[in-house]
C-alpha cells in the first residue's frame, strides 16, 4: 500500500481528494460521501477501495444505475464499518456511447451488479470476464432495456 | 412325488400370508413409524388408515412410463422388489414353522433381503434421469459397504446353533435364551440394527433417496402403481427385517407350544413385542439422526461397524457362557 | 457439453432443498464438485421498474414482497432511505417499535433457518423442533401487526400501528423466555451432536480473505471473521440506545455459520427484552407533505445481511429511482469458493448455509471467476441429454 | 451424549400431548387485529375513490353501473396492506377478521357496494355518487358561493371547464335540463 | 370400487410445491402448515419432491417468463388425475406484480386452476380450507380423468 491508512473521517476525504483528483466531493453528513469522479478513474477508485476493505472493514455494496436524459449516472456504494459511512461515487457515462470500465475482476462481488446493469439499462461494461445476459429470460429481445427512462 | 393338493396348500399360503398378510402387517408398522415420529415431533400424525390409502391412491393412478426409460425394466423392477421381499417373509418362520423351509433359507433369505436395493437399482438405471443416476451409484456404494458386516453378524447365530436353518437357530435360542443376551449376541445385533437402517434407506443412511440433494434418488421417475409397488415392497421389507433380527437374535417369532391356550397368546405377544421393539429402535434411530454423508456413511461401515463385526464374530467362538 | 468424466447434476430450479426456484449446476466428478454454474433470475419480477410507477408510500408495501422471510427489512430499508431524502425525523416510539419488529424478524427468520439447514442435511425431528418453536413467534406478529408474515408495519416517517404493550409485554416475554430455553436446549442438540457435526465441521469453508474479496455480508461474513454489522456500526432505529453485541467466529465453516445465528437469536431476544423495557411513549409518525428532489441511502441488518437502499425523489410521490441490494445478493457469489472441492451431498447444505433468499435476490447468475470458465446447459439441452437415453452411468 | 437433549425433548412431546390445532374440527379464530378481508360499512361509504387512488395493487375498482356507481373490493388482488382504512375520510373501511377466501371461482371473491350514482348533467358521465356530492354540498354550504353552485357540482370536470369559460366570456349559459339536487338532499335528510 | 379410490384419493393428497417467482411467504405457509402447529399430515397430505409422485401441485407466486416453460413441463409430468391450487393472491391475480416487464401472468393463464387460495400470505388455516376445496373437487371427480 503506497498510502497511510486513513483512521477517520477527514482522512479519508483527504486520501481521496489526493488519490483520485475527483470533479466534487460531496458531504452530506458524517455517514454520506457523495464523490464525483470521471468514469476513467473508476479502476483507480475500485484499487484503492480494494486496498481499504481489510483495515476499514469495507466492502463493495451496491451499484446502482440511473437514466438522466442525457446521460446515464453510474452510482458505486462503498461501505466502511470502522467508520460507519457509505461512500458513493459517481459516474457519468454518455448516452451515445454507454461504456464503462468493468471493476468485477478485482472486487468480486461486483459481478452481478455489473451484469444487471447490463441486463436491465444496456451500460456495457468493459473488461468484464462475462457479460452474459442475467436476469432477463432468454428470449428477452435485444436491445430493450426495462429501466431507462428516456428511450 | 407331488401332491396336487400340497401345490395347491403351498399356493393358497403364498397368497394368504405373502399377498395378503404381510404387506398389510408392513403397511401397519411404517404407520406406528409415521405415528411416533409425528407424535414425538409434537404432531399429531396420521390416521391409522393413511398407509392403505397412499397405496390405494397411487395404485388407482396413471402409469406413466419416462420417454427416457427403457421400459420393460421399468416396468419390472417394482414387481422384483415385492416379490423377492415377499418371498423372504415367506421363507422366514413367522408365528408357525414355514412349508417352505429348507436347508440354507437363511443365506437365501440374506440375498433376497438385498433385492430390494438390487430392484430399485435397475429401476433407477433405467429411468435415465440423473438424479437417479447418482441414487444408483449411491445405493451400489452403499451396498459394498454394509454387505459384509451384516453377514459378518448374521454368521454369529448362524456359528453358535452350527446350522443354516432358520428353526435350528431360534430352537437352539428356545434352549440357551435369546442370543442378544450373549455379549457377542449383542454386538451382533446392534451391526443388525445399523445395517437394517441402511437396508431400509432411513436416516442416517437414506442416502440413496436423499429428499433434499437428489430428490427420490432411483425412485424419481416413478409414479402412480409402479411407486405403490415400491412403497409396497419397502412396508413388507421393514417387516422382513424386524423378523430376520428377531428370528436371528431375539429368540425367534414362533409359537412354541401349540397345545396351551396360554403359551399360545404369550408367544404371540412375544412375537408382536419383539416386532415393535426392533422397529421402535429402528424409528428412533431415524428421528434422532441427520443423514450422513456417502462418504463418512461408507466410512463408518467399512470401519466401526465392521469392526464390531468382527468382534461379535470373534467372541462367538469364544466357549465361555454369556460370550 | 461433457467433458471427462463429469457429471453434470442439476440443483434446481425446482428442487425439495430449496423452496424457490434457482437452477444450480454441479459439474460433478464422482461425488466431488469440480464446477459451478448457477442460472438464477426465475423469481425475477423487475421490482425496481415496478417501484418507479407507485407513490412512496405504496412502495412500501411492494418492497415488503421482494421477500417474504425479511419482510420487514427492505420496508425499513426504504424507509430509511426516503426520510434520509427528505430529512424526516422518525419519533423515538417509531424507533422503538421498528427495532421490535426487526429483531422478532430475526429470531424467526433464524430459527426458519435452523430447521431448514437441518432438513438439509435430513434431520427432519429438529426441523419439527425449530418451527415448533417458531410459531409462537409468527403467532406474536400476527397479535402485534394484523398478520403472520408481512407486517405491513412501516411507512416512510414511523409506523403505522402502535403496539399495546399493556397487553403484549406479557406475552412478549413469555415467548421470549420459551425461546432462549428452546434455543439454548436445541442448540446443543445441534453444535453437539456428532453426526450433525460431521456434517457441518469443515464444510463450505470460506476464507476470511474470499469473504473480503467477495464482499459478503451477514453471518456469512461473520462466520468467516469479518465484523460487520449494520446495527452496530451505523445504528439506526433505537440500536445506539439499545447496544448490540455483534457475535463474530472465525472458522467460516457451515458450522461457525450456524453458531453466529443461533448466538444471534439469543442476543436478539435480549435486546426485545431491553426493548419493551425501556420502549417511549409518544406519537409513532412524522408528518410530510412536500416531496423534495433528494436522494438518500438506507441501510439495515437484515437477518441474512446488510441491506441496502438508494432511492432518489425527484419532487413528486413517485420516486425517480429505487435500488435495491438485498443480503443474498452479496452472498451467493461466495459459494463458488465455498462448493468446488466438496460433495454432492453438501452441496444443499453448504447452499443452504448462506441462508439463500433468491426471491430478495430475483435475478443473477455465477461465473467461476477465477478462470472465466462457464459451461450454460439450458433445460432443454439437458433434457436432450436425459431423452438420448444415455445412461449417465455409462458415459462413465 | 447430547443426542439425549433432543431424545428428551420427544418424550416431553410425548407426554404433553401434540401441539397441534384441531382447526378444522374446532375455530381457530385470528386475533382482533388481524388484518383479515377489508369489509366495507355501505352506510358510510360515499364512494369519493380515496381508497382506489391509494390502493397499491389496484384491487379496488369503482364501477359504473347506469344509476348506480359500485366500489369493487376484489380480494383475489388485494395483499390485505390495510392502506384503504387509513386513507378512508368516512372511515367506511375496516379489516375484518375474515380469512378463508379459497375459492373454484376467482372472480367471486369481491365486495361490491354500490350507491346511487351522480351523473353529469350535460353529458351524461359518471361523476361520483349521490351521497359524495350531498356531503360537498354540505362541507361547502356555509361558504359564500355563487348561486349556481349546486348546478357546478352535478357537472363533469370537463363540463364544468366549457360552463366556467362560457360564463367567463359573458355568453348564455347552457340551460342545465333540471336541477335535482337540492330536493334530493332534503328528502334524505 | 370407486368408491373406495375416490376414498383413498381424498385422504391422501401428496402436493408438489412449485414456486413460479413468488416472495417466500406463500412458501413458508405451506411449510408451516406441515410443522407441529397445523401438521396437516393428519389429513395425509405430504410434501412430495418429485411432480410424478404428487397428485395435487400447488403454484405460489405470479408466472414470470423464466418459470413459465417450467411450470408447463412440470404440468404435464404429474400423472393424471392431479389437481391445481393457486396459493396466495399473485397466484390468484398477480397482485402487486402483475404490470411487470417480465410477468406471463397468474397461474390460470399457463394452466388449469382448480381452486384459489387468495391471501397475502393465506393463513395456515386458509391453506387447510383451500385444501379441503380441492379435495371436495376429487370427490366430484369420482376417479375419472380430466
Amino acid at each position: 500500500m503506497s498510502f497511510k491508512v486513513p483512521s477517520n473521517f477527514n482522512e479519508l476525504l483527504k486520501l481521496i481528494e489526493g488519490e483520485l483528483s475527483p470533479i466534487s466531493v460531496d458531504v452530506r453528513s458524517s455517514k454520506r460521501i457523495y464523490v464525483d469522479i470521471k468514469k476513467e478513474d473508476i479502476r483507480r477508485a475500485a484499487k484503492l477501495f480494494l486496498d481499504l476493505f481489510e483495515p476499514l472493514r469495507g466492502r463493495f455494496s451496491t451499484a446502482t444505475a440511473m437514466d438522466c436524459r442525457d446521460h446515464f449516472e453510474i452510482l458505486y456504494h462503498f461501505s466502511f464499518s470502522e467508520l460507519g459511512l457509505v461512500l458513493t461515487v459517481r459516474c457519468k457515462v454518455p448516452r451515445y456511447k454507454p461504456e464503462i470500465d468493468s471493476i468485477a475482476d478485482l472486487i468480486y462481488g461486483a459481478s452481478f451488479i455489473e451484469r444487471e446493469i447490463h441486463d436491465l439499462m444496456g451500460i456495457k461494461f468493459m473488461g468484464h470476464p462475462n457479460l452474459r445476459r442475467l436476469v432477463l429470460p432468454d428470449d428477452w429481445p435485444e436491445g430493450v432495456y426495462p429501466l431507462r427512462r428516456y428511450g | 412325488m407331488i401332491d396336487l393338493w400340497v401345490v395347491g396348500l403351498s399356493i393358497a399360503y403364498i397368497v394368504l400370508i405373502g399377498l395378503l398378510i404381510a404387506p398389510n402387517i408392513g403397511l401397519f408398522l411404517t404407520w406406528i413409524h409415521r405415528k411416533l415420529g409425528a407424535r414425538m415431533q409434537w404432531r399429531i400424525g396420521p390416521p391409522i388408515y393413511q398407509p392403505w390409502a397412499d397405496v390405494i391412491k397411487l395404485l388407482s393412478k396413471e402409469l406413466i412410463v419416462p420417454e427416457t426409460a427403457h421400459r420393460a425394466t421399468f416396468l419390472l423392477a417394482p414387481l422384483l422388489a415385492l416379490a423377492t421381499v415377499i418371498l423372504a417373509f415367506l421363507i422366514m418362520p413367522f408365528v408357525g414353522r414355514t412349508p417352505l423351509a429348507f436347508v440354507g433359507d437363511v443365506i437365501v433369505v440374506i440375498y433376497l433381503m438385498s433385492m430390494p436395493a438390487l430392484a430399485a437399482m435397475i429401476g433407477g438405471s433405467a429411468s435415465g434421469n440423473p438424479y437417479a443416476a447418482v441414487g444408483v451409484q449411491r445405493e451400489m456404494t452403499l451396498i459394498f459397504s454394509y454387505e459384509l458386516p451384516f453377514i459378518m453378524a448374521a454368521l454369529v447365530p448362524i456359528l453358535k446353533a452350527r446350522s443354516l436353518k432358520f428353526i435350528d437357530i431360534i430352537n437352539y435360542q428356545l434352549g440357551n435364551g435369546p442370543l442378544v443376551f450373549t455379549i457377542s449376541g449383542f454386538l451382533a445385533f446392534v451391526v443388525m440394527v445399523m445395517v437394517m437402517q441402511a437396508k431400509l434407506a432411513l436416516p442416517p443412511f437414506d442416502i440413496p433417496e436423499a429428499k433434499t440433494e437428489i430428490i427420490a434418488g432411483p425412485y424419481v421417475e416413478y409414479s402412480g402403481p409402479l411407486l405403490a409397488l415400491f412403497k409396497l415392497a419397502h412396508a413388507v421389507m421393514l417387516l422382513v427385517v424386524a423378523c430376520f433380527v428377531s428370528n436371528m437374535l431375539l429368540g425367534g417369532l414362533i409359537v412354541s407350544d401349540w397345545s396351551s391356550y396360554v403359551v399360545i397368546l404369550t408367544d404371540l405377544l412375544l412375537i408382536a413385542v419383539k416386532i415393535l421393539v426392533v422397529i421402535i429402535i429402528a424409528a428412533f434411530i431415524r428421528f434422532y439422526n441427520p443423514r450422513l454423508r456417502p462418504d463418512q456413511a461408507f466410512g463408518m461401515f467399512w470401519k466401526t461397524i465392521t469392526f464390531i463385526a468382527a468382534l461379535a464374530l470373534i467372541l462367538s467362538f469364544v466357549p465361555i457362557p454369556y460370550f | 457439453m461433457m467433458s471427462g468424466g463429469e457429471l453434470v447434476i442439476p440443483l434446481g430450479p425446482y428442487h425439495p432443498a430449496f423452496k424457490e426456484p434457482e437452477l444450480f449446476k454441479l459439474y460433478v466428478d464422482g461425488e466431488s464438485i469440480v464446477n459451478i454454474d448457477i442460472r438464477l433470475g426465475f423469481q425475477h419480477r423487475g421490482i425496481e421498474y415496478l417501484a418507479q410507477k407507485l407513490t412512496v408510500q405504496q412502495v412500501v408495501f411492494l418492497v415488503e414482497r421482494i421477500c417474504g422471510i425479511c419482510s420487514t427489512s427492505h420496508p425499513t430499508c426504504f424507509c430509511q432511505a426516503v426520510e434520509e431524502a427528505m430529512g424526516l425525523e422518525v419519533p423515538d416510539r417509531a424507533r422503538y417499535i421498528r427495532t421490535l419488529i426487526a429483531e422478532l424478524e430475526r429470531i424467526h427468520s433464524h430459527l426458519l433457518w435452523a430447521g431448514v439447514a437441518l432438513h438439509l442435511i435430513g434431520y427432519d425431528t429438529l426441523f419439527m423442533y425449530f418451527w415448533r418453536y417458531r410459531e409462537p413467534v409468527c403467532e406474536l406478529f400476527e397479535e402485534l401487526t394484523g398478520n403472520r408474515q408481512h407486517y405491513a408495519m412501516l411507512c416512510p416517517g414511523g409506523v403505522r400501528r402502535d403496539i399495546d404493550l399493556k397487553k403484549m409485554r406479557p406475552k412478549i416475554l413469555k415467548v421470549m423466555k420459551e425461546i432462549k430455553e428452546a434455543i439454548t436446549k436445541l442448540a446443543d442438540a445441534v453444535a453437539r451432536d456428532r453426526l450433525v457435526r460431521a456434517r457441518m465441521e469443515g464444510i463450505g469453508v470460506l476464507t476470511k480473505q474470499d469473504a473480503i474479496r467477495y464482499c459478503v455480508v451477514g453471518p456469512t461474513a461473520r462466520g468467516s471473521g469479518l465484523k460487520i454489522d449494520v446495527r452496530a456500526d451505523e445504528p439506526y432505529a433505537a440500536y445506539k440506545e439499545l447496544g448490540v453485541d455483534v457475535k463474530v467466529m472465525t472458522e467460516g465453516d457451515v458450522l461457525a455459520r450456524t453458531l453466529v445465528r443461533v448466538l444471534e437469536t439469543l442476543e436478539s431476544v435480549e435486546i426485545i427484552e431491553r426493548c419493551i423495557d425501556s420502549m417511549p411513549n409518544g406519537p409513532i409518525t412524522a408528518e410530510f407533505n412536500e416531496y423534495p428532489v433528494a436522494d438518500g441511502i438506507g441501510k439495515h441488518e437484515a437477518p441474512r445481511g446488510e441491506d441496502i437502499h438508494y432511492v432518489k425523489l425527484n419532487g413528486t410521490p413517485v420516486p425517480e429511482r429505487v435500488k435495491i441490494r438485498a443480503p443474498t445478493y452479496a452472498n451467493l457469489p461466495s459459494l463458488v469458493p465455498q462448493l468446488i472441492g466438496y460433495s454432492i451431498a453438501d452441496a444443499p447444505i453448504i447452499l443452504g448455509s448462506i441462508d439463500p433468499c433468491f426471491s430478495c435476490t430475483e435475478r443473477v447468475s455465477i461465473v467461476d471467476v477465477r478462470n472465466g470458465r462457464t459451461i450454460t446447459l439450458s433445460m432443454d439441452e439437458f433434457n436432450e441429454f436425459c431423452r438420448k437415453r444415455k445412461n449417465p452411468l455409462k458415459v462413465r | 451424549m447430547t443426542k439425549l437433549k433432543a431424545v428428551l425433548e420427544g418424550f416431553r412431546a410425548l407426554i404433553k400431548g401434540p401441539f397441534t390445532v384441531r382447526y378444522p374440527f374446532e375455530p381457530s379464530p385470528p386475533p382482533e387485529t388481524f388484518r383479515g378481508a377489508p369489509k366495507r360499512d355501505i352506510e358510510k361509504c360515499t364512494a369519493c375513490g380515496a381508497c382506489y387512488q391509494n390502493c397499491p395493487t389496484k384491487a379496488i375498482s369503482i364501477l359504473d353501473l347506469g344509476k348506480e356507481v359500485a366500489v369493487d373490493v376484489w380480494y383475489g388482488k388485494c395483499i390485505f396492506c390495510a392502506r384503504c382504512t387509513e386513507v378512508c375520510p368516512e372511515e367506511a373501511v375496516k379489516m375484518s377478521l375474515t380469512y378463508d377466501l379459497s375459492t373454484y371461482n376467482k372472480e367471486e371473491v369481491r365486495e361490491s357496494v354500490s350507491m346511487p350514482a351522480q351523473r353529469c348533467q350535460i353529458c351524461g358521465k359518471l361523476i361520483t355518487s349521490d351521497r359524495q356530492v350531498d356531503k360537498v354540498i354540505d362541507r361547502v354550504k356555509i361558504l359564500p358561493l355563487p348561486l349556481n353552485y349546486h348546478m357546478m357540482v352535478s357537472l363533469c370536470p370537463e363540463c364544468k371547464r366549457k360552463q366556467q369559460a362560457t360564463l367567463l366570456l359573458g355568453l348564455r349559459v347552457e340551460r342545465v335540463p333540471a336541477i335535482t339536487i337540492p330536493v334530493a338532499v332534503s328528502e334524505k335528510k | 370400487m370407486s368408491g373406495l379410490i375416490t376414498w383413498a384419493r381424498i385422504k391422501s393428497p401428496w402436493l408438489f410445491h412449485f414456486n413460479s417467482g413468488s416472495c417466500n411467504n406463500c412458501d413458508i405457509e405451506l411449510l408451516d402448515a406441515l410443522t407441529p402447529r397445523f401438521d396437516v399430515e393428519r389429513f395425509g397430505i405430504l410434501l412430495e419432491g418429485s411432480p410424478r409422485h404428487a397428485d395435487v401441485l400447488v403454484v405460489t407466486g405470479i408466472v414470470n417468463r423464466q418459470t413459465l416453460p417450467r411450470l408447463k413441463r412440470i404440468y404435464d409430468q404429474m400423472p393424471n388425475p392431479k389437481i391445481v391450487v393457486a396459493l396466495g393472491t399473485c397466484a390468484t391475480s398477480g397482485g402487486i406484480f402483475s404490470e411487470g416487464y417480465n410477468i406471463a401472468g397468474p397461474v390460470d393463464k399457463v394452466i388449469p386452476v382448480d381452486v384459489y387460495i387468495p391471501g397475502c400470505p393465506p393463513r395456515p388455516q386458509a391453506i387447510i380450507d383451500g385444501i379441503v376445496k380441492a379435495l371436495a373437487k376429487i370427490q366430484a371427480l369420482r376417479g375419472g380423468k380430466r
